[in-house]
């Protein structure tokens, strides 16, 4: 943050109580609230709001010790514990729901504030440092990443101060590369589908015979172009017998499906076969 | 509230709330026109008309529209030699890819493409089974709907094709797969595939896995050349 | 119909692995690298690498690195009078409205950009500086739980992922910032981001505490840690 700028939108600005040092106990409305209303009705969501301003109990105390112009290194702990609390009672007071971590940071500064109230013997021992020493290290740490999240907002970003250009291309000229496809993809997908059929269905997908199949797809290219096609014409005699029968088999077996209809103008003269309700 | 301000490095204070603009960045000097409707015509990713162009500026400080129209024509100009051009189009003026240059440009597309789904798989294997087989009758054995976009892809891909029509309401179109369906996966005829009942066979993908891997030893990670 | 069929034949091919460009189209006389350079930039709708460029030609018609860089360098120079400009962020390079003309630019769109609440941004900026990073570890320095939803979102918008995961009890995730996180900011590397305030010496801070017990020192040659 280079310019002066605006204050934080987001911290509660109290108009008058930063003069004489007290620290209201809320702010509604931009207005403090320096004692418990008991008459007033305190709209909840107001309070929530106001909750909402900090993001843990470590931006309440920063906001706390920066708003009375304390040393971070040096927090009169009494004096901030006796804040920290009112806000913590207040907020039990109007059974607003108040985060956990809230009440261990209570619990946290009470102890540190009893811990100080011992003597502290003559030594640099690390376990007889200041109590408060883990709450001031907390307090610096977060404040770091808080600001580092400042900046981090001022960064110029995409869609708000950048814009990506975007030309045109014209799809013409655009090809898109089919993936690639393992026949041993298709089988294990056709297992799968086949045991889940298992599964929900009574029918079983039969064991087919693929030559039928093949040739039901054949008859079917053979007379799609509409208009009747000579019955004769859907046999290839060069295949053989077997390939004969398939055909023929395939030919009953769209019939059956009522997707082929045979037609045959008087006895004996040539079958003809055309696709069923085809308009082409 | 003063969310605006708190990223401006003026910390200029917007005066007048109406506008929906960032106003303190606006109140610093105009940037020319002709910057203005090129930084606009390049981020629209699409065409602009004139009065949209006019539409950026607060009312009171919009420039004559033959002022734009001029920059558009120092623009085209300006693109004469360039990558990118200007042209008119019904929605307006729109950047574009030199024509020249866009089949170059257009192999930034051609990228690894993705995997086929699922369920595209599923309704390709039931389309080579169960040939000429109908949509419903695919939905039925999925026992869930197949997506136009599947039966699209797999239609463009030329694996599939209609091949009649079902006589009953509705006329469903009867699906089967192609000539190209059989070449791309080296298999003379249907025949080849195996039979069913040996895909229920747990040992066969394990061998079909192991033929695959001898067959193809390099084929698994072949990755972009670039 | 047969011309269909060669076309898509090299379709095939090109699944195979095999070259996979529009060759008829190709073959035309080269453009000018710059344009092609430019085309690409322009078209893409985010940063290009040198190497994707290079991407664009054919193995055989590859341009020195040399070249594209001069091409990059001279557009950057090109635009310095212009509504863009090209910079430099992490995924390559990248052409973008210039930022005096974007306040205008950004008029086209009715709806203002996001904001993103404190939580989420205190949440990425101790990923982006402290990488790899728990969610425990953001907590404890935070002082309050991070909500699924902001771990979410920060994963939805690709900025955060999931590098590995920290060998202790409940191997909680261990999470870092991406490429795209960089490129939304603008930033080349991590190192552009702004830096971290530095933290006061703990020792010295000890020190200070305990002779806080009997004189405070004056402490305003430290200066203010932000």
């Amino acid at each position: 943050m280079t310019a002066p700028g605006p204050p934080q939108p987001e911290t509660p600005q109290p108009a008058a109580a930063a003069d004489d040092g007290a620290v209201p106990l809320a702010i509604i409305r931009g207005a403090p609230l320096l004692k418990l209303p008991e008459d007033l009705y305190i709209p909840p969501d107001a309070l929530e709001i106001f909750l909402d301003a900090f993001e843990g109990p470590l931006d309440l105390l920063l906001y706390l010790i920066r708003k009375q112009n304390l040393d971070i290194l040096d927090i009169p702990i009494n004096q901030i514990t006796t804040q920290y609390m009112e806000y913590v009672e207040l907020m039990k007071e109007l059974r607003l729901e108040l985060a956990a971590e809230y009440l261990v940071m209570a619990a946290m500064l009470c102890e540190i504030k009893s811990r100080m109230l011992l003597p502290r013997p003559e030594t640099t021992d690390e376990e007889h440092a200041d109590p408060r020493a883990e709450l001031v290290r907390r307090l610096m740490e977060y404040e770091r990443y808080k600001q580092a999240a400042q900046d981090l907002d001022t960064l110029p970003r995409e869609g708000r101060d950048n814009f990506p250009v975007s030309a045109e291309l014209s799809s013409e000229h655009i090809r898109r590369i089919p993936p690639t496809v393992e026949l041993g993809e298709i089988l294990a997908a056709l297992r799968d589908v086949m045991r889940r059929a298992d599964l929900f269905t009574s029918h079983r997908v039969a064991r087919e015979s693929l030559s039928l199949r093949e040739r039901m797809s054949r008859v079917l290219e053979l007379v799609q172009r509409g208009g009747f096609v000579p019955f004769a014409a859907l046999f290839d005699v060069t295949e053989g017998r077997a390939g004969v029968v398939v055909s023929f088999l395939a030919v009953l077996e769209l019939v059956k499906a009522a997707t082929l209809e045979l037609v045959q103008s008087e006895s004996y003269a040539p079958i003809h076969v055309r696709l069923r309700g085809g308009e082409a | 509230m003063s969310e605006e301000q708190a990223q401006s490095d003026t910390g200029e204070a917007a005066t007048d709330g109406a506008e929906v603009t960032p106003l303190n960045a606006l109140s610093l000097a105009t940037p020319p026109v002709q910057q203005v409707v090129e930084g606009a015509l390049m981020a629209a990713g699409g065409p602009l008309t004139l009065d949209q162009i006019l539409g950026l500026y607060p009312e009171d400080r919009r420039p004559p529209r033959e002022e734009i129209r001029a920059a558009i024509d120092a623009l085209t100009a300006d693109y004469a030699d360039r990558g990118i051009e200007l042209v008119e189009v019904a929605g307006g003026w729109r950047i574009q890819v030199r024509r020249a240059v866009a089949p170059w440009v257009a192999r930034l597309w051609e990228e690894k493409p993705a995997r086929y789904s699922r369920a595209l798989l599923e309704t390709l294997a039931l389309i080579a089974y169960r040939q000429p087989i109908t949509r419903g009758e695919i939905e039925d054995i999925r026992g869930v709907t197949v997506s136009t976009q599947i039966v699209k892809t797999l239609t463009e891909r030329e694996w599939v094709r209609v091949v009649g029509h079902r006589d009953v309401p509705g006329r469903p179109a009867l699906y089967a797969t192609t000539r190209r369906f059989l070449d791309y996966f080296g298999l003379r005829s249907l025949n080849d595939l195996p039979p069913l009942a040996e895909l229920r066979d747990p040992a066969f993908f394990d061998e079909q896995l192991r033929a695959a891997g001898e067959a193809r030893p390099d084929d698994t990670d072949h990755g972009d050349p670039r």
